[in-house]
């Protein structure tokens, strides 16, 4: 029978009943022979929305990246003799009422700030590296807290679990916002103590404190998601194969359970990036974000929003920046969700 | 049900507890120091610095203290001042080092406005957030639905902030097309008014992701079998999209309200600093200026109080929505 | 007063407005009422007032803060008060007949109440009220802010504990009889007449002091009283049906009541102001102005903007200790004034340059320009000279190789004084100075630089002064005399001097009129040999008010608008 | 076929404690989901587990392969009592207890290739070493699939692969009892048929012990030797497969043989008696109280609900088939009777 | 089962008579245009179902069943879904049909039974509030009237104490009392056409029995038709009058039920019934069809089963898979049809099993 010329593609011959029979089965290209993982990449490579938003986000990071190399496009300052760089302030150019006396020019392709003079289009190129590193650090660090507690919970379960749901309601029941805005100051000041540092200094602690703080604040959504996950994967019955097979429980979360979550997790961590950001502009609009001279799309919006008929070269680039960086990695993270689980496309 | 609830209890009490010593502990045992932001600035020594150390009693232990703090929670506490003992009945939230007055009167007197700004906004997301949401997804993925969802994330992408000021300053100040905030004793009806402006933008950016929730919870719920159950009895369309489809997709959304009005609570800081509504949120920002620790704990404190019990009553709200809770 | 600007230290460039002369000093102690009418004024309307602060409290006894001062004149009269007359700020008696009997050896004060005076309930007020309105305002925890020349200048006032916890006894002020106040003084103060226009001296009935609630509905005796108030929101005044015009000769009631908001965003505030859309029309902000809205006020809304001195000076303040004074000339020569004042949102009607320690509206002030080098003048404006002051700094043996080192706190929870202390440290660094510049929260920098032992070498505590009434004698003695300092506090140049102690000695044993003259030639002297503090500027105040706000008129000793002459045209 | 015993479990139990508010009470109660049951396995035998939905069959497959931990009773493995062995103990076991599971697609971790899991036995118990990768091989093979798929993900197979897959999983640590949990129940009759081929084949070749749970009466008539009926955590019946097929004497086994559906309707041999229950299987919190079966038993009297019947041989009617040709047969109930009608008996004809 | 059918049951209905075509599915093709490529589940299906009898439609996981029978009701997304041929149910034509035209069908013509009672009842509404919605939507009653009728159709399909049962939600109800409230759902317009999907798949052998009988008791006295889709050969045998079994989305054998499973004419069918161990219990080996069906996106050429056929050596050239076979009676045996190139199948199916 075997002998049988095949023309027909497609179907699966199965050679179940002659053992050591060494013919081949055929071929079978319906089920695409791929790992979820890739799966999801080639719908993503696919995904047009993902490509442009993908773009976007590499351009920013390619702004923060050569910020100086692009700044240093500019002219020299006929007025100040200078090139512009995002910290020198430069009073000479603002009026007696604080107001810039030199617009756009090809010395300041986005003029200069008010009251200080330094060049707005460099602290614009340098602005998006605070947002960058804060949206990605922290994503990192609080996936990383949530993958973990999450895993430990859901598989544990008992006493462990008990805890963790219990800090997981805790810090959900917190006010974050009014925590945070309290707690910035206060753990600048026991990571700085008191007096000695200088404002670079300061401003770099502060990064730090914000970092923290984000993450700390930030890791519990994803760790109920991966505990509920880990807890449905737990009973799966590869899961129980594994066990019954005798891998040791280790194993078990990072080799059978822990592949099994790359999706939620991407997912997660591509929905945290934008929201940090966001958070970030928040608490520096409410005085408990970065801090001078640290140049952030935060920090400029929240200097310049009262500004913002009379000066708009000031409010507006920050703004868009932000907005769009938020909007393109917002987009990702949908377009990644979809990727993975295709049931929830638009 | 009953050990459902009760456990839930139990886990709101502790939550709470908690929140309470670690809130005491971070503001109280933390480095800042509030005798010395008191004490006026060229008339500061010694004496005047111990002396407000003690009026503010924070020359006790710590323990001492949060005893006392806890007492004054549950049986209220006796504060001395001005040679003059000062009841402050339970629950007693301090008194503000600041102003001297009783944290209680200083939040319970504001919280009434946040109260009604989180419910007007609610009012406003809900019904454009559930409207458009269902409205996107029985249009599911037509030029209309990718439109509006498009249009969801813009708008949360914006920093809120700018937004807010924006309508601050063009409809309210300049243009005068929504009135003011002003406070309830210029009249109900001003005031009324006057919330507006702050909760429709709220509730308009709000709304952006209620139209998302909305929209992902229809589609998942009209996909359900009991839907298909439904079409198969030959009800008209719309009755399946909103008696069958739309009670169930609502649950899940209930769960997520709740949460949010509560988070609104003590979440309006924004929208009240920058519309000038006297809430607590805008009260705790600016206790927060002043580093005046009982006001800033009271806020929190009302917070995760807030949180907590709306968290129950969602859970045991959401029991009544949903048979399969209840009766479990 | 300690000057409440603790960010921008600024100082000004170019003046707008000329202040008055000398406009805040003039005595009338024969003063009857009514007030003269203003010409057009009409009665009615609420006049709104949203400004940024948030008042503490309303305790007469804890006030010293001129918003509420502004408010306080509209409900409660002290025992004298001033009146605007042709600019000028005239002291006139209020609740007392006269300004005061001095005794012979100038330790006791007497006066005398007016007949007829009542509280707003109708019961009459009586000296006894007063007396122990003046006891109360020693409460160490009722009266934690208000101010301390009681305890200085009352017999026995160092160690007092006011009414509740004081001495039973205590007779540094006492009612011989219902309408007879008797001060008795440890040493001579020829400004009395002055600070018993504070509202440590309107009366609190002892039978109606509620303590720390008193201040939830203080008993008013002026043209308004509070109608409702809430702590830190607002507070919302109507007419005192008890109040006589004919005993008052400063205040007017032409509003029907004032609705005061606080903790309001300023631009927006001012923005709705100048827009006079409904309320707004009648609105009042007294904020400085933004420069955002600069334009308009110079522009079409001219109108709706009133500007004019204040009671501050502002001052760079120099350890002098640490700082020798060549090098104090150089940091004179190099101090970049105007990218301060720009970096700290100065604006040209916020402050006007200053050359001296004493603002021109006090009597006797001298105008003189100091040099700090030779064709170097302290004139409170340029951006220093970095090379002049390189020159300087290595005349004094100081270069690259060895510089001398700033050490200062500023406010690094402040985005402004973080601002400002970019633009100062670089111009310093360009002088050829070590800057080492400590950032720290506000509430701890108050701590640090009111410490005399204090890390920092210059721009310690005080920043800059506010006189709390129009005589120099409010201003040199509490700000260079040493006894702050060796009490544990600091001064204008941390700097201890007998000459100096023993010149304020001289000059406060002079009568009231003498005085001026003397303090003005102390002054140049003070910058011209000492060099303790480098003046500013002088601070300025503004209002910003609806189309339908009349008569809004600067008080030169408050910075702000009197409100008792405002009137609104429905 | 040996005597040997592999398994034996005696009076093994399994509760499932929760906490109930009850008035104003908080009450402790149980789901005694297997609720003392015994049974022994000999080497090379296949025990057939039947019942309905929730009677405990799964439970019991956790126990035996120690997945989840008796409440009480023991389980004792070649003589070794591996009732509460730690984890870390149980290694051996695990070698020599293996499982396969009722869902192909549950079954195998999307995430890893056939490769890794099926290396992923011999790597944890250090077997072939070096030479795992033909041992892979080698097993694919056996299992009737091709050796060259050994990259391939599971998402790239039928069922019917798939479960071949988690076969040579269980097969992979060369084990002498291996669990099936309804391992062809979520297949196609078709692809059903060739899993219970190859099942057969290996127990034939590799000598395997099998427990079979299913609830395909025709399923586990074809594969078991031994067949035991389940009802609410309890066993009511068990013995040789032909006792229980043809002479059950349980009224619980009888009703089960004769609801079943048979195709053999079709061919004009209907079975005499139908019998047919009513209602539902009560909660295993709450079972009733003696007989568990006797709310829906026609039978049913007094002492069924006072006294719990003991699982024993009968005294068996001489004249039944099953009598004479021998063979264990135990049942538990009160009045245990003979019905030999209940399936239809046919001749293949040709 | 105590039915007291006559009482509620068939007033006002015109005559039904035993026989009469209500269903008629012509060249049925439904296919579904996915991400892969389009999806064929039904091809060129054709089927009669008539009033007092039942139709089993049976055929692996996939072969298409429950796609062609949701066709009938107009279940399918209309945008997603390419359906062409012909369904005339009653003698209304329903492929492209407006939506209306289903909403008046559904229920009162034609109603249908999922497979999964616990997911195809509404978790948040009461058992008897869903029946009523059903018949309120196709009559003009009160509310409380449609409340007793639900109650009484609980009654009907054996549910005890039905007055309280009504007022439960679904998942108060076990998973047989569930299928049961599903049939009284399905039976409450009193519709011609039952399309039971899978009724006992979830259900455990005792309960399915129950429900069984039901079904046959309740389509004796409502004279319907019911179209039973079922996997389980066994079950067809004991409760289906015709059989119409499928293969990838394709017929491949019609007839009398207990002829076809007594003496299949299709490879596929035959198959089948060889696969069962239940009929072969004797048998060292269970006689399985090799291989796995053919993936719906790209159907083998000619007759979709060859590769899995082993007969298609004793057919002459390479028809079995260049040529799609047709419809055509088998050869020699009455009212039976297959689409088989075999030139005679009894034979040869015949012979097989001989020579085992
Ligand atoms: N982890 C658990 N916690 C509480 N109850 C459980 C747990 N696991 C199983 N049960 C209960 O124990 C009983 C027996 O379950 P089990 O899974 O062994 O049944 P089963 O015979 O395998 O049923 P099925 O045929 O449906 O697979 C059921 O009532 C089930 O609800
Ligand atoms: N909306 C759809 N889009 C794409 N493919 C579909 C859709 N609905 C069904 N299918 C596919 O059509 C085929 C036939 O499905 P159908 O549900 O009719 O099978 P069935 O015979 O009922 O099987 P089962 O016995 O498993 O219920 C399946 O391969 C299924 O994946
Ligand atoms: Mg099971
Ligand atoms: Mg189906």
């Amino acid at each position: 029978m075997n002998a049988m010329p095949e023309p027909s593609a497609g179907t699966l011959i199965e050679e179940s009943e002659e053992q050591g029979s060494t013919k081949a089965p055929e071929h079978q290209e319906a089920r695409t022979g791929r790992s979820p993982g890739q799966v999801a990449w080639s719908r993503l490579k696919k995904d047009k929305v993902a490509i442009v938003c993908f773009a976007i986000v590499l351009f920013f990071i390619i702004v923060a990246i050569f910020a100086p190399l692009l700044y240093s496009l500019e002219s020299v300052d006929p007025l100040t003799g200078v090139k512009a760089d995002p910290y020198a302030t430069h009073t000479e150019l603002i009026d007696f009422n604080g107001l810039p006396e030199v617009g756009a020019s090809s010395a300041h392709w986005l003029g200069v700030e008010p009251r200080l003079g330094r060049d707005l289009f460099a602290r614009w190129a340098i602005g998006a590296r605070p947002s960058l590193i804060i949206g990605f650090v922290a994503a990192a660090a609080s996936t990383i807290i949530g993958v973990t507690l999450g895993l430990v919970a859901g598989y544990l379960g008992g006493v462990a679990d008990k805890i963790i749901s219990w800090v997981i309601d805790f810090f959900l029941s917190l006010p974050i916002l009014l925590l945070v805005l309290a707690i910035v100051p206060i753990m600048q000041k026991s990571l700085a103590g008191t007096g000695d540092l200088t404002a670079d200094e300061i401003s770099q602690i502060r990064f730090i404190v914000l970092i923290v703080i984000l993450f700390v604040f930030g890791w519990m959504g994803l760790a109920r998601l991966v505990r509920g996950e880990v807890k449905s994967l737990r009973e799966r019955e590869f899961v129980q194969a594994a066990r019954a097979i005798g891998v040791p429980t280790r194993q078990i979360l990072f080799r059978e359970i822990l592949p099994n979550l790359v999706g939620p997790i991407i997912v997660s961590a591509s929905i945290a990036v934008p929201a940090y950001i966001t958070y970030e502009a928040t608490l520096s609009y409410l005085g408990a974000g970065l801090v001078e001279p640290t140049a952030s799309w935060g920090r400029t919006i929240a200097d310049a929003q009262n500004l913002f008929a009379t000066y708009p070269l000031w409010l507006w680039p920050s703004v868009i920046g932000l907005s769009l960086l938020v909007l393109a990695l917002s987009l990702l993270g949908d377009s990644i969700r979809d990727a993975f689980d295709p049931t929830s496309r638009r | 049900m009953l050990t459902y609830i009760l456990r839930r209890l139990a886990l709101a009490l502790s939550v709470i507890l908690a929140t309470l010593v670690s809130t005491f502990l971070i503001f109280f045992a933390g480095p800042s120091d509030p005798a010395r932001a008191m004490c006026p600035e060229t008339r500061c020594n010694a004496q005047r610095l111990e002396a407000i150390t003690k009026s503010l009693g924070l020359d006790k232990p710590l323990g001492a203290q949060f005893l006392d703090y806890f007492k004054g929670l549950f049986v209220g506490r006796d504060f001395l001042y001005a040679g003059d003992t000062v009841h402050c009945g339970a629950p007693c939230l301090g008194f503000s080092f600041v102003t001297r007055r009783s944290v209680n009167d200083e939040l319970f007197s504001r919280f009434p406005n946040t109260v009604v700004l989180a419910l007007m906004a609610a009012v406003v997301f809900v019904t454009i957030g559930v409207a458009v949401g269902i409205f996107a997804a029985v249009r599911r993925g037509t030029a209309l639905d990718r439109t509006v969802v498009g249009a969801s994330q813009v708008l949360g992408a914006i920093p809120y902030y700018v937004l807010a000021l924006l309508v601050a300053l063009y409809p309210v100040i300049l243009w005068n097309i929504l009135p003011q905030y002003s406070s309830l004793s210029s009249g109900v009806g001003p005031y009324f008014l006057g919330m507006l402006a702050p909760a429709l933008i709220l509730g308009f950016v709000t709304s952006a992701s209620y139209v998302r929730y909305t929209r992902n919870s229809m589609i998942e719920t009209l996909s359900m079998d009991y839907i298909r159950t439904a079409r198969s009895k030959g009800i008209s369309e719309r009755t399946v999209l909103l008696r069958h489809g739309f009670r169930a997709a609502m649950s899940p959304i209930a769960t997520i309200l709740g949460l949010d009005i509560a988070a609104l609570l003590t979440g309006t800081l924004i929208t009240e600093q920058i519309f000038g509504v006297d809430g607590i949120g805008r009260r705790g920002l600016a206790a927060l200026k002043a580093q005046d620790l009982p006001v800033i704990m009271g806020t929190v404190l009302i917070g995760a109080v807030v949180v907590v019990i709306m968290n129950l009553v969602v859970d045991i709200m959401y029991s009544f929505i949903d048979p399969r809770v209840r009766l479990s | 007063a300690p000057s409440a600007n603790n960010g921008g230290a600024g100082n000004g460039t170019n003046g707008g407005n000329a202040p008055v002369d000398q406009a805040g000093a003039a005595l009338d102690p024969n003063a009857k009422g009514p007030a003269p009418e203003i010409q057009g004024a009409k009665r009615g309307g609420i006049l709104t007032v949203p400004y940024a602060s948030v008042p503490a409290n309303f305790d007469p006894s804890d006030q010293f803060y001129q918003d509420t001062a502004v408010i306080f004149s509209l409900t409660h009269r002290a025992l004298t008060t001033y009146v605007s007359r042709e600019g000028k700020q005239v002291l006139v008696p209020d609740l007392a007949t006269d300004l005061g009997k001095q005794s012979e050896d100038g330790l006791t004060w007497t006066f005398t109440l007016k007949d007829g005076i009542k509280y707003e309930d109708g019961s009459p007020v009586k000296a006894q009220d007063i007396v122990f309105a003046a006891k109360r305002s020693f409460d160490p925890d009722l009266a934690a802010n208000g101010p301390t020349y009681q305890r200085e200048f009352f017999k026995g006032g160092a160690d007092y504990q006011g009414p509740y916890k004081g001495d039973k006894n205590w007779k540094g002020v006492e009612a011989t009889d219902d309408k007879t106040i008797v001060f008795h003084l440890e040493k001579r103060f020829e400004t009395l007449p002055y600070f018993v226009s504070f509202n440590q001296f309107t009366p609190i009935p002892e039978a109606k002091d509620k303590k720390a609630d008193y201040q939830l509905h203080p008993l008013a005796t002026g043209p308004y009283m509070f109608d409702k108030y809430t702590p830190g929101t607002e507070l919302i005044l109507k007419r005192n049906p008890n109040w006589d015009k004919n005993t008052d000769p400063a205040r007017h009631d032409y509003p029907d009541g004032f609705h005061f908001k606080w903790g309001v965003d300023t631009i927006k505030t001012q923005t709705a102001i100048l827009a006079s859309n409904g309320d707004d029309a009648t609105s009042l902000n007294w904020d400085p102005i933004d420069s955002s809205l600069i334009p308009q006020i110079e522009g079409d809304k001219k109108a709706q903007f009133a500007e004019g001195p204040s009671s501050c000076v502002l001052m760079v303040n120099l350890d002098a200790r640490k700082i020798p004074l060549p090098i104090r000339k150089a940091i004179a020569v190099a101090w970049p004034f105007d990218s301060i004042h720009k970096a700290g949102g100065e604006t040209t009607h916020s402050f006007s340059p200053a050359s001296t320690i004493i603002p021109p509206q006090i009597p006797g002030h001298l105008d003189y320009t100091a040099e700090a080098a030779p064709g170097f003048k302290m004139n409170g404006q340029g951006d220093g000279n970095a090379d002049e002051a390189k020159k300087m700094l290595a005349a004094a043996g100081y270069g690259a190789d060895k510089p001398f080192e700033l050490i200062y706190y500023y406010t690094n929870d402040d985005d402004t004084a973080q601002k400002v202390n970019q633009v100062r440290k670089q111009a310093l660094q360009k002088a050829g100075f070590k800057v080492t510049d400590i950032g720290v929260p506000n509430a701890e920098r108050r701590k640090l630089v009111g410490d005399p032992k204090g890390k920092y070498n210059m721009l310690q505590s005080p920043r800059g002064w506010c006189f709390d009434w129009p005589s120099a004698d409010s201003i040199i003695p509490p700000t260079f005399g040493t006894i702050a300092l060796s009490q544990g506090g600091t001064t204008f140049g941390n700097f201890s001097d007998a000459k100096i102690d023993s010149e304020i000695k001289r000059i406060q044993q002079l009568s009231i009129t003498e005085q001026g003259p003397e303090w003005g030639k102390m002054d140049k002297w003070l910058t011209e040999t000492y060099l303790l503090a480098i003046p500013d500027n002088n601070d300025k105040g503004n209002s910003v008010f609806g189309t339908k706000v009349k008569n809004v008129v600067n008080n030169p000793n408050k910075g702000m608008p009197d409100l008792n002459d405002v009137w609104l045209d429905q | 076929m040996s005597d040997q015993t592999l398994l034996k479990v005696t009076d093994l139990q399994r509760h499932f404690p929760f906490r109930e508010v009850q008035g104003l009470r908080m009450v402790r109660a149980n789901v005694k989901a297997v609720d003392g049951i015994s049974f022994t396995v000999k080497q090379g035998q296949t025990l057939g587990l039947v019942g309905e939905s929730g009677c405990g069959k799964s439970t019991t497959s956790r126990l035996v392969t120690r997945l989840d931990e008796p409440t009480g009773g023991s389980i004792e493995f070649e003589g070794r009592d591996i009732t509460h062995l730690k984890e870390s103990d149980l290694r051996g076991i695990r070698r020599d207890v293996q499982m396969i599971f009722q869902d192909p697609y549950s079954s195998l971790n999307p995430r890893h290739t056939v490769g890794s899991i099926l290396s992923t036995p011999l790597r944890v118990h250090g077997l072939h070493k070096g030479k795992e990768k033909a041992r892979v091989q080698e097993l694919l093979e056996l299992v009737g699939l091709n050796p060259e798929h050994i990259n391939r993900y599971p998402s790239e197979f039928s069922g019917g692969q798939r479960q071949r897959i988690g076969i040579a999983r269980a097969l992979a640590v060369e084990p002498k009892l291996i669990v099936a949990d309804e391992p062809v129940s979520a297949l196609d009759v078709s692809i059903q048929a060739q899993v219970m081929n190859l099942l057969a084949k290996l127990r034939n070749e590799l000598d395997l012990a099998f427990i079979f749970v299913a609830h395909d009466l025709g399923v586990v008539r074809h594969f078991c030797d031994q067949v035991a009926v389940m009802y609410l955590g309890k066993i009511v019946e068990y013995g040789d497969k032909k006792k229980i097929y043809e002479a059950p004497e349980h009224p619980y086994t009888q009703a089960l043989l004769s609801a079943a559906p048979d195709i053999n309707v079709a061919r004009g041999i209907a079975p005499k008696e139908r019998i047919r229950l009513v209602g539902d299987v009560p909660s295993p919190i709450d079972p009733p109280s003696g007989c568990r079966f006797r709310t829906r038993c026609w039978k049913a009297q007094d002492i069924c609900a006072t006294q719990e019947p003991p699982l024993t041989s009968s005294t068996a009617d001489e004249s039944t088939r099953a009598y004479r040709e021998g063979g264990v047969h135990l049942q538990a109930c009160h009045f245990p009777e003979v019905k030999t009608n209940l399936v239809a008996e046919v001749e293949r004809t040709a | 089962m105590t039915a007291t059918a006559d009482t509620i049951s068939t007033q006002g209905a015109e005559a039904r008579n035993a026989g009469d075509v209500v269903l008629e599915v012509t060249d049925l093709t439904v296919a579904f245009p996915t991400e892969e490529g389009l999806v064929k589940a039904v091809s060129n299906l054709n089927y009669k179902a008539r009033l007092g009898r039942t139709l089993a439609i049976v055929g692996e996981s996939g072969s298409g069943k429950s796609v062609s029978s949701m066709a009938v009701l107009g279940l399918h997304n209309p945008k997603r879904t390419q359906i062409t041929g012909s369904i005339k149910l009653d003698g209304l034509e329903l492929v492209g049909a407006p939506a209306t035209t289903f909403q008046k069908v559904r229920s009162t013509k034609a109603a249908m039974v999922f497979q999964d009672p616990q997911s195809s009842l509404h978790p948040f509404h009461k058992v008897g509030k869903q029946i009523a919605e059903a018949y309120r939507a196709h009559h003009r009653v009160s509310k409380q009237v449609a409340l007793k009728r639900a109650v009484e159709m609980l009654d009907l399909v054996g549910i005890p104490n039905p007055q309280r049962r009504a007022n439960q939600y679904p998942h108060e109800f076990s998973g047989g009392m569930r299928q049961r409230a599903m049939i009284a759902l399905g039976l409450v317009n009193d519709p011609k056409l039952l399309i039971a999907d899978e009724p006992t798949t979830a259900l455990d052998v005792t309960v399915q029995a129950q429900i069984l009988d039901l079904v046959n008791d309740l389509q004796k006295e409502f004279g319907s038709a019911v179209i039973l889709i079922t996997h389980d050969l066994a079950v067809v045998a004991e409760t289906a009058d015709d059989i119409l079994v499928m293969y990838a989305g394709r017929g491949v054998e019609k007839g009398d039920a207990k002829e076809v499973l007594a003496a299949p004419s299709h490879p596929y069918t035959h198959g089948l019934l060889q696969s069962l161990p239940s009929t072969s219990e004797d048998l060292e080996e269970l006689r399985a069809i090799k291989g796995s069906p053919p993936s719906l996106l790209n159907l083998p050429s000619g007759c979709s089963f060859h590769p899995r056929c082993d007969f298609k050596s004793q057919v002459e050239g390479d028809a079995c898979w260049t040529q799609l076979p047709e419809w055509r009676p088998t050869p020699g045996l009455l009212n039976r049809e297959i689409r088989c190139h075999l030139a005679d199948p009894v034979a040869t199916l015949n012979n097989d099993e001989g020579a085992r």
